[in-house]
């Protein structure tokens, strides 16, 4: 044959091999995303060692000290910064004078455990249902996308409340907050994995795999799930700060986990009431509220860019439908 | 069409130096890869009135050399080294608002593809008005009369009423016509073309070209075009300057560089565009059996009353060992014709016969045994690959199964070696390889599967002309070898000409002439494909001049 | 039962569970420092008429027809619009927890043995539109209140009157109720089934107040009930939560001895935040100065603020109503069956912390009985199993040894997810929290208001160990320990009081002896001796009181908070 | 476009009629009875009953659904006990537990949310949409970073903390504003704005953090299209590019994004309206659930569904509008 003389061009789309390399090569270059990460880094670290801080402190999450409050002032921490000392860290909650840096931590482990384990149901539950429609005919995608309408269409919050009422007391509460988010709340990944699948099937190495005989199931598992695997990533990485607020907010909603178990959101509904009487009870739970979303959206954005820069702004837009206000 | 012809030539620029003069211009970017060096100290000059072409493969540099002029790569971290001078301004130091007078007022840039290159939510006399208005200081009435004044020049019917359209509702020739009228609108000294046809089909290209031609004698505008098109230089300019790499490789009037190309690389590119004229495949091989039949084969997208029929009453045969060309223009229905001869889409009528075989109705189950038999070889290399798997990965998957894990990879080694590529590589990924490298892989690709029939769909059409030609002449050695029927797809007439036996001319959705190469290309029965043979550049100027007339003569031949 | 007045919509929004409307604390807050004053404000003046009065409320008054009211008067409001036969005594302190005449001429002629009581209406008492009022009125009044449209009264009537168990109201039956008598416009005769001495507690109800039959629109009646008091309504927006109130021309004070009516207008303005009403209040700009609450008080938070502040905490009002609130055992349920465990866990309680989490010693008074601590209710004070003020684990584990639970005990607490601070998750975790000292591990099941009351109020499914309260409906103790503790106020298939399902002969022949006493003073140092023995069975473990503490604007007068109600009387308020 | 209306209105029909099934279906395993919770503590058995019965929840789960539809398209009536009430289509039925009519509980809900929303639109455009033009215009600048710093901690922030702390702030320890108490608009509009003006703020700031976003990456890939490449080779100043061209791509999506948001903020935003005691339809819907009233919730979740729907067809016409180029279908 003839030599080959043309030089090689760059191409779209990128290799599985170089998506890593090529993600820690733009990460490394943006400090917001590595402060970021750090931060985050450090919230699971501690997190998990929960138990071990706390006997580190010398505190229990759920111990009274009704000497620590005032109880002729409706139950205000003594002292200064809601009573914060050198046993308690971060002060003491009103009317209990339980110890909050320890129940932060405790709280943390339920935010972010329901978070993560919401985030993963969605993305599950979207690709099956954005895959289904996207390859299945007529009637099934009008099928799946009026159910899709139909779930975007509901209060979240509401349902959540009442879903929360229906099930048994004694079924594990971050369970049924990870199922109850996680049914509720897939619609945008699977809009976003229809919309990409409808994309890809038209891709010419998708057809081309028709051709070698295969059948669609293969074709969905060699070609399209690799495929996806970038966008659905990317839009898990929005999914997680989202999944953190909606938990806050059920439990701000009183229908979180189950006390005397702390969580942020049932700490901030507590909270509110004192805010001009312990700010600092309210500026505690807000406040790691606060950077832990603020790190995870920061870290998803840098994650999302670096993958792909020209996406970014897209999926943005689809996250509308699970905001809690 | 001389300096002196310009009513303006009290130009900045002292007597007798060119309008444009670039010298040792060197532009370098810095990407994620490195240093690249798109331009390496490039010299040109360009008189008043005068058009020269710039002309080379993709990545030799001419587009960044267009951008230069105008000043484009200000404040885009690309390094500019070098002298450019337009009409004796330094688009490079030039202060802000002198710069912007040179832009539009002393150079004026047409964009290759017009519709991105328009604001999608203006009215098009609004932004003709809007820019023209830039550079004169007139009233937003008479800038809009004056939009509708050069769209009704660039042959806009209706101008009045169509400047209030807004670009989606123009066609692509209209589009570019509208560029056109942009640039008039503000009265430049020298009209920097970068591949102003690329976009269309061929018988808009030689409209948008004849007009240029129009305007540019008009007005006495000089002309830089870039292009990768050897026929559209030799359509519309003076001088021609080859680039490959950033450098010049030669440079001279048109019908020298043409006729007689001094440097070895125009003396490639030169004999690898396809032509008209040049030579056939050797006569048809005796008659094979009937391997694809296709008889009123019809296709329509959507339902009820928003269908489109794409394709409308086809019938064609192919034969062992023979291959079948397919022209049309965008949208004809070609390609969906041979995605339907695969199977890859369903057709709505008409019966496709495989060996004799009913095939157009069978159900994907009962399809998978001629699967195999029909392949299909891609327009674009880049997306018809995996990009995350190996390209030995991809052939495998259609290497018949029952030849084992090692026979497989023996079979794509041995695939990889016969078209032409390094069977070391088929732990490679696609992003390794160039184009035509990919487009190899496509091909071995389809083979593996020991097909009977093969559907090139545009197969070159990515490709530049260079490894164009590889690639055809690839294709052809294997057909020959293997006896396979071929249906090649193309828009490019001179293409179809080189490779085929016969060849079916589609125009929307149907096939309205057909026969052997010599019958269609010879004697063209049909008027489509008169105006669609009268359409194509030719590569020498004097016949283009020629043809120009002809066209000119008779615009039934162009008016489609 | 039910408490009284505004206390009655606040219980509403407590049993419906309103997470939300906790709101946020007050805002432009009072500083300042300074200590808890009386009850009454700006006393160093003279109270006169007219003017304004808003009232600044959460709670819409959605409930306007005097049959679907439940408490005394109908609670504040209403009483300005609803006269009845019999009201409370509007008077500060233990003085207010008697019963005084209001349309009839005294509290009710019983006969021998307090089965029939028989009233006589005042001369000169006429509805707002002149028409006079007559006996025949009271009478259609009590019977609509039977018609299932109209529920959401007290029991009473329906279990006294003879024939009320089965009546079903004026649309269905039109012959009305033939155990109520109007032998003449002026008189009218209740017969009942058993002796009730306390009858006249019962007449000071909304029930009881005359309905002109002309005028009847069923369910609609509440848009525009007809006035017999001193107010009528002129305005009722979005089902009561604007209200306006303007004089009855035809109210005569002299027929009146109980309701001041100083005001000229009253503004009710509902569907307020209650962090909002208390700001408003504290803030006290413009017309929010002449203005009070029926059903807001402070929260533990707001006191924090108050706390430093003299001039605010002037113008809070504190009242203490009879209420308590309590653990209860459903001694059906394994292992509560076994009294050493409900002792054990009386030991245990640690109220230190349960009064904290019910808004610090302001708001609630620790409780070792389940009387409240009045005269009225002929409280004796007791402490069976002693917990001290924290709690006594050791006490508790050795009678859980005793019990035969040496490696101590795993059971579940029922409370509320209200935000009520009374059968709510604080106060269940603060139980929690000193059971485990003790080794009792408790698992909480907090469930939504409604299912926890239907939980807790059924024979069937109640569990054995949950959080409960009770209020009074009049200052006796009959409204308190009969629905509690008589055995055959056991309703399978009701809302059931009786936690304990006590069902003991002693205690039920010992409540029909009291009832059958028509002197109040007699009666109540038995209902007090009555509770003590009941204690000694640890049927429930009482936890605290709760004190009510409001604010009223600055200009506000006269503020008279009486022992039944524990919150300001609306008619005796004066702005100017 | 009239049959492209009709089908997405169809849809949109069809979308709520699954809704109103689904929480007919949720409600009817959801533990609480509504007939004890409607007549009243200390009601007894047969009272209980009685009220079962007027209230319909003695027919099956379908016969009451068929007769709620009967409502909705046809109108019916309910006793009060000396009259039958009328009530007209669409009529979305009796509160359980007030009697009240749901369909004007609605309507007097409604001005609270609708005010809500409007201000807060108001706030995202100029602040969402400014702050996004802004960086993107000073892109790659110190004020640029400051903006992205900004936008990222509003995303960052839960609406009810963003409320709480702005209450802290602007409330408690500058005294600016008052406690905020919703005043209806008819009443005082005054007082209606005055007290708005935090939660407008709150939910405003917490809606621009995301709009600041969208905007700033249109403009940006606005900027990077050919058309602006064209303007700029005709000697455009940058300025006119951003403000002329490029904010011209972020109109439509910011357009579409902001009909949907409203729609669903129509419907109520749950957490603001409980933070600033806001007496909406997030807060009825709320109440409702919790106590067991059927028909607010339904009538509730129908009326927020449509407007989520219907906004969804509104920010496609929108979008059409505002970009020629998209085809309705």
């Amino acid at each position: 044959m003839t030599a080959v003389t043309d030089a090689p061009a760059p191409v779209a789309g990128t290799p599985a091999t170089g998506a890593a390399r090529q993600v820690w090569r733009r990460l490394r270059t943006r400090p917001a995303a590595l402060v970021s990460a750090a931060v985050l880094l450090l919230l699971i670290v501690l997190a998990a060692a929960a138990p071990l801080l706390a006997a580190l402190t010398g505190q229990d999450p759920y111990a009274y000290h009704d000497e620590l409050v005032d109880s002729a002032r409706g139950g205000v921490p003594h002292g200064a910064f809601g009573g914060a000392s050198a046993d308690h860290w971060l002060g003491v909650e009103p009317g209990t004078g339980r110890d909050l840096f320890v129940r932060l931590l405790y709280g943390a482990r339920i935010s972010l455990l329901v978070a993560v384990g919401a985030t993963a149901l969605q993305i599950l539950i979207g690709l099956v249902v954005g895959l289904a429609a996207g390859l299945g005919n007529r009637w099934v995608d009008g099928l799946l996308g009026r159910v899709t309408d139909v779930l975007v269409a509901l209060p979240m919050l509401v349902l959540a409340v009442a879903l929360t009422a229906v099930v048994p007391r004694d079924f594990p509460r971050p369970l049924l907050l990870i199922l109850v988010i996680g049914l509720l709340g897939w619609a945008g990944t699977s809009r976003i994995v229809r919309a990409q699948t409808l994309v890809l099937k038209n891709l010419d190495h998708v057809s081309a795999a028709r051709l070698a005989g295969s059948g669609r199931r293969r074709t969905a598992r060699r070609e399209l799930l690799p495929a996806l695997a970038a966008p659905v990533l990317t839009y898990a990485a929005i999914l997680v700060p989202t999944n953190i607020v909606v938990e806050a907010s059920l439990s701000f909603l009183g229908v979180g986990v189950t006390p005397p178990t702390p969580s942020w959101g049932q700490m901030l509904s507590t909270a509110q009431t004192w805010f001009r009487a312990d700010p600092a009870y309210v500026l505690l739970p807000a406040g790691s509220l606060f950077v832990t979303v603020l790190a995870s959206t920061v870290l998803g954005d840098a994650v999302r860019t670096a993958l792909d820069p020209r996406e970014a702004s897209r999926l943005r837009v689809g996250t509308a439908k699970e905001t809690a206000r | 069409m001389t300096p002196t012809a310009d009513p303006r030539t009290t130009g900045h620029a002292p007597a007798g130096r060119p309008l444009v003069e670039v010298r040792d211009l060197t532009v370098e970017f810095d990407t994620a890869d490195g240093t690249v060096r798109a331009v390496d100290r490039l010299s040109l000059t360009l008189d008043a009135g005068r058009a020269l072409a710039l002309v080379g493969e993709s990545g030799s540099g001419k587009s960044t050399v267009a951008a230069a002029l105008l000043g484009l790569h200000r404040g885009t971290g690309a390094r500019v080294t070098g002298t450019v001078l337009v009409d004796g301004t330094d688009p490079a130091a030039a202060p802000p608002a002198v710069l912007r007078r040179l832009r539009g007022g002393l150079a004026a840039m047409v964009f290759q593809d017009p519709l991105s290159a328009l604001d999608p939510y203006l009215a098009i006399g609004d932004q003709i008005a809007e820019v023209h208005r830039l550079h004169h200081p007139v009233s937003r009435r008479a800038a809009r009369a004056r939009a509708v004044e050069v769209l009704d020049r660039v042959g806009i019917p209706d101008a009045a009423r169509r400047a209030r359209s807004r670009p989606h509702e123009f066609s692509g020739g209209m589009r570019q016509r509208a560029l056109l009228a942009m640039a008039l609108a503000c009265d430049p000294r020298v009209v920097v073309a970068d591949e102003p046809t690329t976009a269309l089909d061929v018988t808009v290209q030689a409209q948008i070209l004849d007009l240029l031609h129009e305007l540019r004698h008009e007005t006495g505008t000089a002309l830089l075009l870039v292009t990768h098109d050897v026929g559209v230089a030799a359509e519309s300019a003076d001088e021609v300057l080859v680039m490959r790499g950033g450098r010049e490789v030669e440079r001279g009037p048109v019908g020298r560089v043409l006729a007689a190309p001094a440097a070895p690389y125009t003396r490639r590119l030169l004999d690898a565009v396809p032509r008209l004229d040049g030579p056939v495949r050797p006569p048809a091989p005796p008659e094979g059996e009937p391997l694809l039949e296709a008889v009123g084969l019809r296709k329509e997208f959507g339902r009820g009353r928003s269908a489109v029929t794409a394709v409308t009453d086809a019938s064609l045969t192919l034969r062992a060992g023979e291959t079948l060309g397919l022209v049309g223009e965008s949208g004809s229905g070609k390609t969906t014709l041979g995605r339907m001869l695969v199977r890859l889409l369903d057709p709505t009528g008409g019966e496709l016969r495989y060996r004799g075989e009913e095939i157009g109705r069978l159900d994907e189950r009962r399809l998978r045994p001629f699967r195999r038999e029909l392949q299909l070889v891609f327009q674009d290399p880049a997306s018809s690959l995996n990009p995350r798997r190996t390209i030995g990965d991809s052939i495998a998957e259609f290497v018949p199964r029952g030849t084992g894990g090692a026979g497989t990879r023996a079979r794509v080694r041995d695939l990889l070696d016969r078209v032409g590529l390094d069977p070391d590589r088929l732990d490679a990924y696609p992003h390794e390889f160039s184009g035509g490298q990919r487009q190899r892989v496509g091909i071995a690709r389809a083979l593996a599967a020991e097909p009977r029939v093969i559907v090139c769909d545009e197969p070159v059409s990515a490709l530049d002309v260079t490894t164009q030609a590889q690639v055809t002449a690839l294709l052809c050695d294997l057909q020959a070898e293997l006896g396979l029927g071929l249906v090649f797809i193309a828009h490019d007439l001179a293409v179809v000409r080189r490779v085929s036996d016969r060849v079916a001319v589609m125009r929307a959705g149907r096939i309205v002439e057909q026969g052997t190469v010599a019958e269609v290309y010879d004697t063209p029965a049909d008027p489509y494909t008169r105006s669609l043979l009268a359409a194509v550049p030719a590569l020498d100027p004097v016949l283009a001049a020629e043809r120009r007339a002809r066209r000119a003569r008779h615009p039934e031949l162009a008016g489609i | 039962m039910r408490p009284s007045s505004a206390l009655s919509r606040r219980l509403a929004v407590a049993a419906t569970g309103l997470v939300l409307t906790t709101g946020v604390a007050a805002c432009a807050g009072p500083q300042g420092a300074g200590d808890e004053a009386g009850s009454g404000t700006g006393a160093d003046a003279a109270p006169r008429k007219g003017g304004t009065l808003t009232v600044l409320n959460s709670e819409a008054q959605s409930d306007f027809d005097p049959a679907r009211l439940y408490t005394s008067g109908g609670g504040n409001v209403p009483s300005l619009v609803f006269r009845t036969l019999t009201t409370r005594n509007r008077e500060a302190g233990a003085a207010g927890t008697e019963v005084v005449p209001d349309l009839a001429t005294d509290t009710g002629r019983p006969n021998k043995d307090a089965t029939e009581w028989t009233y006589t209406l005042k001369d000169g008492l006429k509805f707002e539109d002149g028409t006079p009022i007559t006996s025949a009125d009271v009478k259609y009044g009590i019977e609509r209140s039977f018609a299932a449209e109209l529920s959401g009264g007290a029991p009473y009537l329906r279990d006294w009157l003879i024939g009320g168990d089965t009546y079903q109201g004026p649309y269905k039956d039109p012959k009305g109720l033939a155990s109520i008598v109007t032998p003449d416009p002026k008189t009218i005769v209740f017969k009942l089934r058993k002796p009730e001495g306390e009858f006249p507690f019962v007449a000071t109800q909304t029930q009881f107040a005359p309905v002109p039959k002309a005028k009847d629109a069923g369910a609609a009646y509440e848009e525009h009930p007809v006035s017999s008091g001193p107010y009528k309504v002129v305005e009722n927006e979005n089902d009561g939560e604007r209200l306006v109130l303007e004089r009855n021309e035809h109210w005569d004070p002299k027929t009146d001895d109980e309701r001041k009516a100083y005001p000229d207008r009253i503004d009710v303005r509902s569907g307020l935040d209650e962090a909002v009403v208390n700001q408003r209040l504290a803030t006290s700009a413009g017309a929010d100065s002449a203005a009070v609450t029926t059903d807001t008080n402070l929260g533990p938070a707001e006191l924090a603020q108050i706390g430093s502040d003299k001039e605010l905490a002037a113008r809070v009002g504190t009242g203490r109503f009879g209420f308590t609130n309590y653990i209860a055992f459903n001694p059906k349920v394994k292992p509560f069956d076994n009294p050493k465990v409900r002792q054990a866990i009386s030991h245990a309680v640690n109220r230190t912390s349960v009064v904290n989490a019910a808004g610090g010693s302001a708001l609630a008074e620790a409780a070792t009985t389940f009387l409240p601590e009045k005269e009225a209710f002929g409280h004796q004070p007791y402490d069976h199993f002693p917990a001290g003020k924290t709690g006594d684990p050791e006490k508790a584990k050795q009678l859980l040894k005793e019990a035969g639970f040496p490696d101590g005990l795993k059971v579940t607490l029922l409370h509320s997810t209200a935000q009520n601070r009374a059968t709510s998750p604080e106060i269940a975790t603060a139980v929690q929290e000193a059971l485990a000292k003790a080794g009792i591990t408790v698992e909480l099941d907090g469930q939504e208001p409604n299912s926890f009351n239907e939980k807790r109020w059924s024979v069937k499914d109640a569990p054995g160990f949950f959080l409960s309260r009770w209020g009074a409906d009049w200052p006796a103790g009959s409204a308190f320990l009969a629905p509690i503790f008589d055995g055959r106020q056991i309703v399978a298939n009701g809302s059931n009081y009786n936690h304990a399902q006590l069902d003991d002969p002693a205690v039920n022949r010992e409540i029909d002896e009291i009832n059958k006493l028509t002197d109040l003073k007699a009666a109540a140092p038995r209902w007090g001796a009555l509770d003590r023995k009941i204690g000694e069975q640890a049927l429930d473990v009482p936890l605290f009181h709760p004190v009510y503490k409001r604010l009223v604007g600055k200009d506000v007068k006269n503020v008279v908070i009486s022992d039944w109600t524990g919150v300001l009387d609306i008619s005796q308020v004066a702005v100017r | 476009m009239t049959r492209y209306l009709l089908r997405r209105l169809a849809g949109a029909a069809l979308v709520l009629l699954a809704l109103s099934v689904l929480v007919y279906a949720l409600f009817y395993v959801v533990p609480g009875d509504p007939a004890r919770l409607a007549c009243g503590e200390r009601c007894n058995p047969a009272q209980i009953a009685q009220v079962r019965a007027r209230l319909g929840l003695e027919d099956g789960v379908l016969t009451q659904y068929l007769h709620f539809l009967q409502g909705v398209v046809a109108g019916r009536s309910h006793s009060t006990g000396t009259a039958l009430v009328p009530c007209d289509a669409p009529c979305l039925g009796l509160s359980y537990q007030t009697g009240q009519q749901v369909t004007a509980l609605i309507l007097e809900r409604l001005p609270a949310t609708a005010s809500l929303a409007l201000g807060a639109l108001v706030v995202w455009l100029l602040v969402g949409v400014g702050t996004g033009l802004l960086s993107a215009l000073r892109r790659g600048g110190p004020t640029e970073r400051i903006l992205t710093v900004l936008t990222l901690a509003g995303t960052g922030t839960p609406v009810f903390v963003l409320g709480l702390l702005l209450l802290m702030a602007v409330c408690a320890h500058l005294q600016w504003l008052p406690f905020p108490t919703y005043v209806p608009l008819g009443e005082d509009p005054e007082q209606w704005a005055w007290n708005m003006l935090l939660p407008w703020l709150t939910l405003g700031l917490f809606e621009s953090a995301k709009y600041a976003r969208l905007t700033r990456s249109s403009v940006l890939e606005t900027l990077a299209d050919d058309h602006i490449r064209t303007f700029r080779a005709y000697g455009a100043a940058e300025r006119t590019l951003v403000t002329r061209h490029a904010l011209r791509g972020a109109v439509p999506p910011v357009v579409a994004v902001s009909a949907v948001d409203l729609g669903s903020m129509f419907g109520g935003a749950v957490l603001t309206e409980s933070l600033f005691g806001i007496p909406g339809l997030g807060r009825t819907l709320i109440d409702g659930v919790r106590q067991v009233d059927l028909p607010v919730v339904v009538g509730v979740t129908l009326v927020m569904g449509a407007f989520v729907v219907l906004a969804g067809v509104l920010a496609d016409l929108l979008h059409a509008a505002a970009d020629r180029r998209v085809v309705l279908t």
